[in-house]
């Protein structure tokens, strides 16, 4: 039975709504328990660091005290990698030494012992129990739908904090995605960064940023963009039809990749329908996309049916022209034998009759 | 009683400045044991040592004192002033009355009680030290050069040319290292193999020279003058007195291997020889992917050998020789860029390749007889993009230092990719261009008039995209971001010490820096020496830097080594560490604390107590003490003394100066 | 079977059996709970030796002078056991030379005042370090409150306070040298207090000579004491000298990193022989 | 006579007048013979002190002559005299006995130790019989009377509350002449002492002459650390070794305590020892307490005070000795020609 | 044994007294740096003697001792900077090793500044100079190393009037005869 103490982040209910949808959606399916940490607080990512270090470093530590008391020997899972890396961050703080611990204590004055852990969502689906659930839950493959998975940057940088096993190809997502019959694509942008909030404050350069992104996932043969957090998913799929606007005033040709959280498609994956895992509040339309994988997929299913009963089908007629070919050979063996048989017999006669 | 003479100095005015010279001759005239006290004015005139001399010989003085200049002046001076008389050189102790008295006190009576005092240390001191005799130790006349690239060779060749025997031990199984890689050499451009390799059969042939390939250093023990070097001559499975160097079996041998010498861009037999031009010319077998040795099948090359001269059975040979002096020349190899950088593929795209690589590529006897085709394809690149840089100055992912060769042989990539492929582009990402050598400038000036577009900035990210190779960097100097699609990049890798570097260097307990370069005994006036006698460097092993100035130091440690085995004998230093055997408990604290490995632990017979006792006591190798006289602190029974500053004669000095 | 019987039996059988020349132990002495060290070869002798919570000797080091009659038996606790291993790692004799019968040490009572040791209330490896076999189980102890509490005591003294204070201790020590010749660490062929040519201390009894040889001693053997306490019990001025010993032993492990001596064969070079790049400068 | 313990400490005041009165006390937790002044309180309950009132006859380390060259040249030498008058009050019977050995060394056979003469003249003994033992002391056995000091200069017996005086030599009586305002009239029965060890010492001294390769020196000498306690606090102990300290043109030759334990001690020049491993050094030492000082003196060199019992390290004991000595069947050996 | 008086002669600082410092230097930096310090004719106080040794790992605790032992008022202790030794690692022995004794004196209640090492290369003429000039004024302020220590107080023996020295052999002594 999983059980983790859950962190939802101020994004779960507002723009990530179809990715806690989806996360809740999952989650029931294979059986993993989500306890909301009670009274949690903002986890201090977007303004914290400006205002003071230490606000930085107490404000997720707060949730987590509150974890560690309320809910003892749970791990935190963060789905959102905002709210994912400031937890991380507090956590290492605290760990690092008694004093960090003690001035943490010291400013949100209650007892904390840093013991919870902090995970993505990813870690928690990654374990080889919950692989084997999902691979069993899973009704509809996602065939021939290919995924570029976007990790961002968040989950993965600083490396040390965040522990991650490759900065530059990380993996997770996309054994997953394998997992539920996709086809995760090979691309280099896995860990680039969305431009986050500059996309607000300096819009002209950030554009260029995103626009890179879908670049190499369409040059590297994706249909779509599979992601695991919802800054990113804001600036790519919201800022689509912008880029889009530009690119056709400049005589380009606009994308159509539509961008999912990856607990969506692993919803789709178990038969649920787009709406129920959230899909029906993308930005850019997500779900013709979705149809016409399905048929594909179907298309592609008949033509496999087809060639697998051919296939059959000359088998067997191998099968009995060798079978023919035996039998008459054993038929010749046979009658070669009785020959020589009487052959050998006939002397003996010649020889009873002469004695 | 010991007769000791005091020679007090004027040196002109500066001692006789501020210190009364005749009074504290006065005071001396008082100390026991002394017999004579002569003041001079410049002692170490000829005239001044003419006078000492006579009276030495005159008074029967058996110990002297000098009170002059500095010793660390002109010591040796009176010590070959000792040398003509009877008193044995080391029977002498100078006071310092010049640099550290007279000079830096202005008070006269201030500095003539001074002087008193130094005179007074120096007289208990030569009181108490003993006639030291330094002795012979032999020189072997042979040399040793571990590496057989071009500083190895050149090194082999001008101790050969001096006359003596050398030996050079080389890994691979022919000489040429990394030189003989390269296509061409900047700043002449001319041809790297026609300059290797009438060099390689040079040594090959020397009478001189005895060149061991395909070899490592097993083992070492001795000192300078007596290196027994224990060498192990891995099998061949080839005879090579048999072998004609055909090469008939090379073209026969079914088994396959990726070429290290074609930097991983060829394949090649298991039996095989390095480069058509190596020395020795004769192919090896290699053991790992011979199907004959790994599973018994097989055996083409001894059928297809016309002299027989294939030997399946063949194994290593140890030999041990004994050398008067050692030179490392090691070499380097490129640091192992693709776990430390994943942002340029990290080793997924196979068009990212190093520059040994590129030189393989442009050279015509390497896998593209000399075509610019890119590995992956094999079509011609119409852009390059050349990154320097790479793991060197970077003390984050890489190396800290600067490899200095890469910026010269950046901008030769440069020109020859732009000279064979005329309608290329070649972009060079760079932080500086630094060219300290003669002509280097001027080659580089004619690199950016071929075309070359040097941007100044590092590339952030190399990402596939199509079949491009997409390179995403900043140009600071206009402070701009730049994006290049090329077809292939080259990535100029930094350069590190050789692989086994620390293992081979404890053997001969070289020193190592924090980056596993030899240390040389002193970075501008000893560079080619190293604190262990009898051990030189040359070339890469003792830090990056080109040909030129790897043959520069190649002739520096032959004429080194020349000058060293040109001595019949060495004279040790007599200063060094004596072991009084009856305190010895051979408890070894001594052992793990001399810096040079000069003591060892030996069982001895002695007579105790009318008994005979064999026990373990420290033996001194006179040849390996320098006389830092550490081991003397931690023998805690005193067993351990320094000649020429012993326990006892210290303990007086520090009596002397305390008893007014 | 109490550890004594266990001994007795083990001693008779490795000296009947020849595995061992000589075998130490304790034997009971004169006076009531007195022990004295007892070494014997005669396996008949065996049933003298006792062990009790008053075997006060440290036996380590008779090993040196038995070593050449054959391989000796011994009875080890934790002092005992760790003066061979300092004998050993000091090259005075080999580990095959010794066979140890180690036990677990419950701490010495002092035969007139009924307290435990001063050396075993410090006491922090009451059982063996290393031994060839075990005579009963090991002993648990709980370890002893401050091990450095008497430095600091020192250490917060004023500096003229603490002047007098090593200079009445020089001033009682008579230069008898028991805790010379009954230190493991000490096992130098000729001492430093014999070397005449050198001089390095002179044989008369004052503050200036013996505070010499107190100092050096405490040089010659800070990164190797193994803290028994017996230069302390057996000096018959009752000088302080475990807060020489203790302090050298607290300096090298704040500066150097903890380093107990004597604890295994194959531990690395004492503090004093070798050094760390790292070392902390304060000489800049 | 007798003298109320209670009038001891205003005795002491009064003769502490002129001289150095040295008393038995504890400083600094060492019980030994102190100068009796201010801060230093007596400690008449000790049964013996640690150290040996030998120190004020025999030093640690004494200065002997001061040597240098004069103006023209030639040796000066001038000795020390550091000898005073001093008293020692509270000395046991057995320190008295020791320092009659003590005067046997110094003062017959031909030459009188100047020092140690000087020093023996200026000092007044007044001695305390023990009214108690302690487990460690066997003076009787030594033929000592823990009651009796024939040769102090006054013998106070303890009789409990009062001690009996006896006034012994011309010296003592012309001092308890001066004592007058302390002493009574009258006699008191001097308290019997029991001592819990004794040793059958009869035999011993000439068996040892055949005990010379017995094994009994192999058992005691190997447990011997060749430490140099025994012979520092033994009373009766007086070797010493005389070297000098030099300064450049001037120095003082002095005599300081030395011990046949050490190795060093009988290290020859060229490195031989006649005594070098433990077994020679341990039965010399006996054999001296024991053999060879009764046959060049008539008396035995132990007196009995059991500090070398008390104070040996590894309790090597003297009386364990003397026990087995008498153990041993060997025949003597006929006496010396 | 006389109950310890600390030299109460020592303890008043005679009026033209002047602190003996003798200092230990390594043959390859420091004394070179002491050269260097006088060819730039620079000046520091005379009360510091140099006694130079190879190399800072020769330096044994055992002479710092001897020399507070007989008279010096500060003992400075100098060395190549660690790395430079040109024994390669003989000042990280000595770094080690005084550490470590300096704690110990100072336990021993000898003031700081009474005993100091400094890492002094070859071209720090300047910083020779000035470690010989704070170390002096350092020990200078302490007094006389106020430790008892017989040797410098021979109290002569009193000459008897009138006799300038007597005859060192004495007079013939006839030994009695052995008794029985």
């Amino acid at each position: 039975m999983m059980k983790y103490a859950y962190f939802p982040g101020c994004s779960a209910n507002t723009t990530g709504k179809s990715f806690t949808v989806s996360t809740a959606y999952v989650a029931e399916k294979i059986g993993v328990e989500l306890v909301e940490i009670p009274d949690w607080n903002c986890c201090g990512t977007s303004a914290a660091a400006l205002t003071s270090p230490e606000l930085a470093v107490a404000l997720p530590a707060r949730s987590l005290a509150i974890a560690d008391r309320e809910l003892p020997g749970l791990d935190v899972v963060a789905p959102c990698a905002g709210c994912y890396r400031s937890l991380k961050t507090s956590l290492a703080f605290a760990r690092e030494s008694e004093e960090n611990r003690e001035l943490i204590k010291k400013i949100i004055n209650a007892p904390y012992e840093a013991k919870a852990d902090v995970l993505t969502l990813l870690d928690v689906l990654a374990t080889d129990e919950a692989r084997e659930t999902i691979a069993a839950k899973v009704q509809r493959k996602l065939r021939c739908l290919k995924v570029a998975c976007y990790y961002g940057c968040a989950m993965v940088r600083p490396a040390d904090v965040c522990e991650c096993d490759n900065v530059e190809d990380p993996m997770e997502m996309d054994d997953l995605m394998e997992l539920i019959g996709a086809e995760p694509v090979d691309w280099a942008f896995k860990t680039e960064c969305c431009g986050a909030a500059q996309q607000m404050t300096i819009p002209v350069q950030a554009k260029p940023m995103i626009e890179r992104i879908f670049q190499n996932a369409v040059a590297n043969g994706a249909d779509c963009i599979v992601t695991s957090c919802p800054l990113c998913m804001l600036n790519l799929d919201m800022r689509e039809a912008e880029i889009n606007r530009a690119r056709v005033a400049n005589g380009l040709e606009p994308f159509d990749i539509p961008c999912y959280y990856f607990t969506e498609l692993i919803g789709l994956a178990f038969g649920a329908d787009p709406d129920e895992v959230g899909i029906d509040i993308h930005f850019h339309p997500a779900k013709t996309l979705l149809l016409q994988r399905e048929l594909d997929a179907l298309e592609l299913e008949e033509a496999e049916n087809i060639a697998r009963a051919e296939e059959a089908r000359k088998k067997a007629e191998m099968a009995a022209k060798i079978a023919a070919k035996k039998a008459e050979k054993a038929a010749k063996e046979k009658a070669a034998k009785e020959a020589a048989a009487q052959a050998a017999a006939q002397p003996e006669e010649g020889k009873e009759a002469a004695e | 009683m010991s007769r000791i003479g005091v020679f007090l100095c004027y040196c002109g005015s500066n001692i006789a400045g501020t210190v009364d010279v005749e009074a504290v001759a006065e005071m001396a005239r008082s100390l026991p044991e002394v017999v004579y006290v002569e003041t001079n004015k410049y002692t170490c005139s000829d005239p001044g040592q003419e006078g000492v001399k006579n009276a030495i010989i005159e008074k029967g003085i058996d110990r002297v004192v000098v009170g002059a200049c500095s010793p660390r002046m002109h010591e040796p001076t009176w010590r070959k002033l000792l040398a003509d008389t009877p008193v044995n050189p080391y029977m002498l102790e100078v006071a310092n009355l010049r640099e550290q008295c007279s000079w830096v006190h202005k008070d006269r009576e201030v500095a003539t009680a001074k002087a008193i005092d130094l005179v007074k240390m120096a007289v208990a001191k030569v009181a108490r030290l003993q006639p030291l005799h330094s002795i012979e130790i032999p020189v072997h006349k042979k040399a040793l050069v571990i590496g057989g690239g071009i500083a190895g060779m050149q090194t082999a060749l001008d101790i050969a040319d001096a006359g003596f025997q050398v030996t050079i031990v080389e890994r691979e199984t022919s000489l040429g290292g990394k030189m003989v890689m390269l296509d061409k050499t900047f700043p002449t451009m001319d041809c790297s193999a026609c300059i290797c390799t009438p060099k390689m059969s040079e040594v090959g042939n020397h009478p001189n020279i005895t060149v061991k390939s395909y070899s490592e250093v097993e083992n070492v023990s001795g000192y300078i003058g007596n290196f027994e070097v224990t060498i192990r001559e891995k099998a061949k499975f080839i005879d090579y007195n048999l072998c004609t160097g055909c090469g008939a079996c090379e073209t026969k041998c079914p088994a396959k291997v990726t070429n290290a010498f074609e930097q991983g861009m060829s394949q090649r037999t298991a039996i095989y020889k390095m480069f058509p031009q190596a020395v020795p010319a004769k192919p090896v077998i290699d053991a790992e992917h011979c199907l004959k040795l790994t599973t018994g099948k097989c055996g083409v090359c001894s059928k297809v050998c016309p002299t027989g001269a294939i030997n399946y059975e063949d194994e290593d040979k140890l030999t041990t020789e004994t050398y008067g002096a050692v030179v490392f020349a090691t070499g380097y190899k490129l640091i192992d860029w693709k776990p430390l950088y994943p942002e340029y593929g990290g080793g997924k795209y196979e068009d990212v390749i190093t520059g040994l690589q590129f030189e393989r590529l442009v050279n015509a006897s390497g896998p593209t007889e000399g075509h610019v085709l890119r590995p992956s394809d094999r079509t011609e690149p119409k852009s390059v993009v050349i990154i320097k840089c790479v793991g060197s100055r970077d003390p984050n992912k890489g190396k800290a230092y600067c490899s200095r060769a890469c910026c010269m042989y950046s901008a030769k990539h440069a020109h020859q990719y732009l000279d064979k492929v005329p309608d290329g582009k070649c972009y060079v990402f760079y932080m500086d261009v630094r060219t300290p050598g003669k002509g280097y400038d001027e080659f580089y000036m004619n690199t950016l008039h071929d075309g070359a577009q040097y941007i100044r900035g590092r590339v952030s990210k190399i990402y596939k995209e199509g079949d491009k190779l997409i390179c995403k960097g900043e140009d600071t100097l206009t402070s701009s971001q730049v994006t290049v699609s090329a077809d292939m990049v080259v990535l100029e890798t930094a350069m590190v010490p050789a692989d086994g570097i620390d293992e081979l260097a404890a053997k001969f307990t070289v020193g190592r820096d924090a980056d596993s370069w030899l240390v040389e005994a002193h970075a501008k006036l000893r560079p080619v020496e190293t604190n262990t006698a009898g051990i030189y460097l040359a070339g890469t092993c003792q830090g990056p830097k080109d040909i030129p100035d790897s043959v520069c130091q190649a002739g520096a440690a032959a004429s080194k080594v020349i000058g060293l085995l040109n001595k019949d004998a060495l004279q040790s230093n007599p200063q060094i560490s004596r072991v009084n055997e009856t305190l010895c408990q051979g408890d070894g604290a001594c052992v793990n604390i001399c810096p040079y490995g000069a003591i060892s632990i030996v069982e001895k017979q002695f007579r105790e107590n009318s008994r005979k006792v064999v026990r373990p006591v420290a033996q001194v190798n006179p040849g390996l003490c320098q006389g830092c006289g550490a081991c003397t602190v931690t023998c805690r029974a005193g067993a351990m003394d320094l000649l020429g500053y012993t326990n006892e004669s210290i303990m007086r000095e520090v009596d002397a100066l305390c008893q007014w | 079977m109490t550890a004594q019987d266990t001994i007795r039996a083990r001693a008779r059988e490795l000296l009947e059996s020849g595995e061992v020349a000589s075998f130490v132990g304790w034997e009971a002495g004169r006076f009531a709970n007195q022990t004295t060290p007892l070494i014997i070869s005669d396996p008949a002798d065996a049933d003298k030796l006792v062990f009790n919570e008053y075997c006060v000797n440290t036996l380590a080091k008779y090993v040196r002078d038995l070593v050449p009659r054959g391989k000796v038996g011994l009875v080890v606790r934790g002092c005992d056991s760790r003066g061979i291993v300092r004998l050993i790692v000091d090259q005075v004799i080999k580990r095959e030379d010794v066979y140890l019968i180690g036990v677990g040490c419950p701490g010495v009572i002092d035969r007139k005042s009924g307290e435990p040791l001063k050396k075993c209330t410090e006491c922090r490896h009451n059982n063996p370090v290393i031994c060839d076999e075990m005579a009963g189980d090991e002993v648990a102890k709980d370890a002893p409150a401050d091990r450095f509490a008497e430095v600091r005591e020192v250490e917060l003294m004023a500096q003229p306070e603490r002047s007098r204070y090593f200079e009445s201790i020089y001033a009682k020590c008579i230069r008898c040298y028991a805790c010379r010749d009954v230190c493991p660490c000490c096992t130098c062929r000729e001492c430093f207090v014999d070397a005449r040519r050198e001089n390095w201390v002179g044989k008369q009894n004052n503050v200036a000579e013996n505070r010499f040889y107190g100092l050096t001693r405490v040089m010659h053997i800070g990164d190797r004491c193994i803290e028994c306490g017996e230069c302390e019990r057996v000096c018959p001025m009752d000088l302080p000298l475990m807060k020489l010993n203790r302090k050298v032993i607290q300096d090298l492990n704040d500066l150097f990193g903890e380093f107990e001596s004597s604890m295994s064969l194959d531990e690395g070079p004492e503090p004093l022989i070798t050094y760390d790049l790292a070392d902390r400068e304060e000489f800049m | 006579m007798i003298l109320n313990k209670k009038n001891l400490t205003p005795l002491l005041e009064s003769m502490a007048a002129g001289r150095d009165v040295f008393v038995p006390a504890r400083v600094d937790g060492v019980a030994k013979f102190a100068l009796f002044g201010e801060g230093v309180e007596c400690a008449f309950d000790l049964v013996n002190t640690t150290m040996p009132p030998k120190d004020l006859l025999f030093p640690q380390t004494q200065k002997m002559y001061h040597f240098d060259v004069d103006a023209n040249g030639n040796y000066r030498i001038r000795e020390y005299d550091e000898s005073r008058e001093q008293v020692v009050f509270g000395i046991r019977p057995c320190d008295m006995r020791s320092i009659v050995c003590l005067d046997e060394v110094f003062l017959t056979k031909g030459f009188v130790d100047e020092f140690y003469a000087n020093a023996r003249e200026k000092l007044l003994t007044v001695c305390i019989g023990c009214a108690s033992a302690a487990e460690t002391c066997f003076c009787e056995s030594m033929g000592v009377d823990p009651q009796a000091a024939p040769n102090a200069d006054i013998m106070l017996q303890d009789c409990g509350e009062v001690y009996r005086v006896l006034a012994q030599t011309p010296k003592g009586e012309a001092e308890v002449a001066n004592w007058a305002a302390f002493v009574e009239e009258g006699d008191a029965e001097p308290v019997a002492c029991e001592l819990s060890l004794a040793v059958d010492m009869d035999g011993v001294v000439d068996k040892l002459e055949g005990l010379y390769d017995h094994p009994i020196w192999e058992n005691l000498s190997i447990k011997c650390l060749n430490c140099g306690t025994c012979t520092y606090v033994c009373p009766t102990c007086h070797c010493f070794d005389i070297s000098q300290d030099m300064r450049r043109k001037d120095g003082v030759r002095f005599r300081c305590w030395d011990s046949c334990m050490f190795s060093e001690y009988t290290m020859m020049a060229g490195g031989h020892n006649p005594r070098p491993e433990k077994l020679e050094r341990v039965r010399n030492r006996f054999m001296h307490k024991l053999n060879f000082f009764e046959r060049r003196y008539g008396m035995s060199l132990c007196v009995g005070c059991g500090r070398c019992v008390e104070k040996c390290p590894v309790a090597l004991d003297i009386t364990r000795l003397i026990d087995d000595i008498g153990a041993c069947d060997v025949v003597p050996v006929a006496q010396a020609e | 044994m006389s109950v310890v008086e600390t030299n109460e002669a020592a303890a008043q600082v005679p009026e033209n007294w002047e602190p003996k410092i003798i200092a230990f230097c390594c043959h390859w930096c420091t004394y070179t740096g002491a050269d260097l310090a006088g060819l730039n004719r620079m000046n520091y106080p005379a009360n510091v003697r140099v006694l130079r040794i190879p190399c800072s790992g020769r330096m044994n605790p055992q002479y710092v001792i001897e020399a507070l032992n007989k008279g010096c008022d500060g003992v400075l202790v100098c060395g190549c900077h660690p790395g430079d030794c040109h024994y390669v690692t003989g000042n990280y022995f000595a770094r080690r090793r005084m550490m470590i004794f300096k704690r110990l004196l100072e336990y021993e209640g000898l003031e700081p500044d009474r005993f100091q090492v400094r890492w002094i290369s070859g071209a720090e003429a300047g910083k020779f100079r000035d470690t010989v000039m704070s170390v002096v004024e350092q020990v200078r302020a302490l007094g006389p190393l106020n430790l008892t220590r017989e040797i410098p107080y021979f109290e002569l023996p009193a000459v008897p009037d009138g006799e300038e020295a007597f005859d060192a052999v004495p007079e013939e002594v006839v030994p009695e005869e052995v008794s029985a």
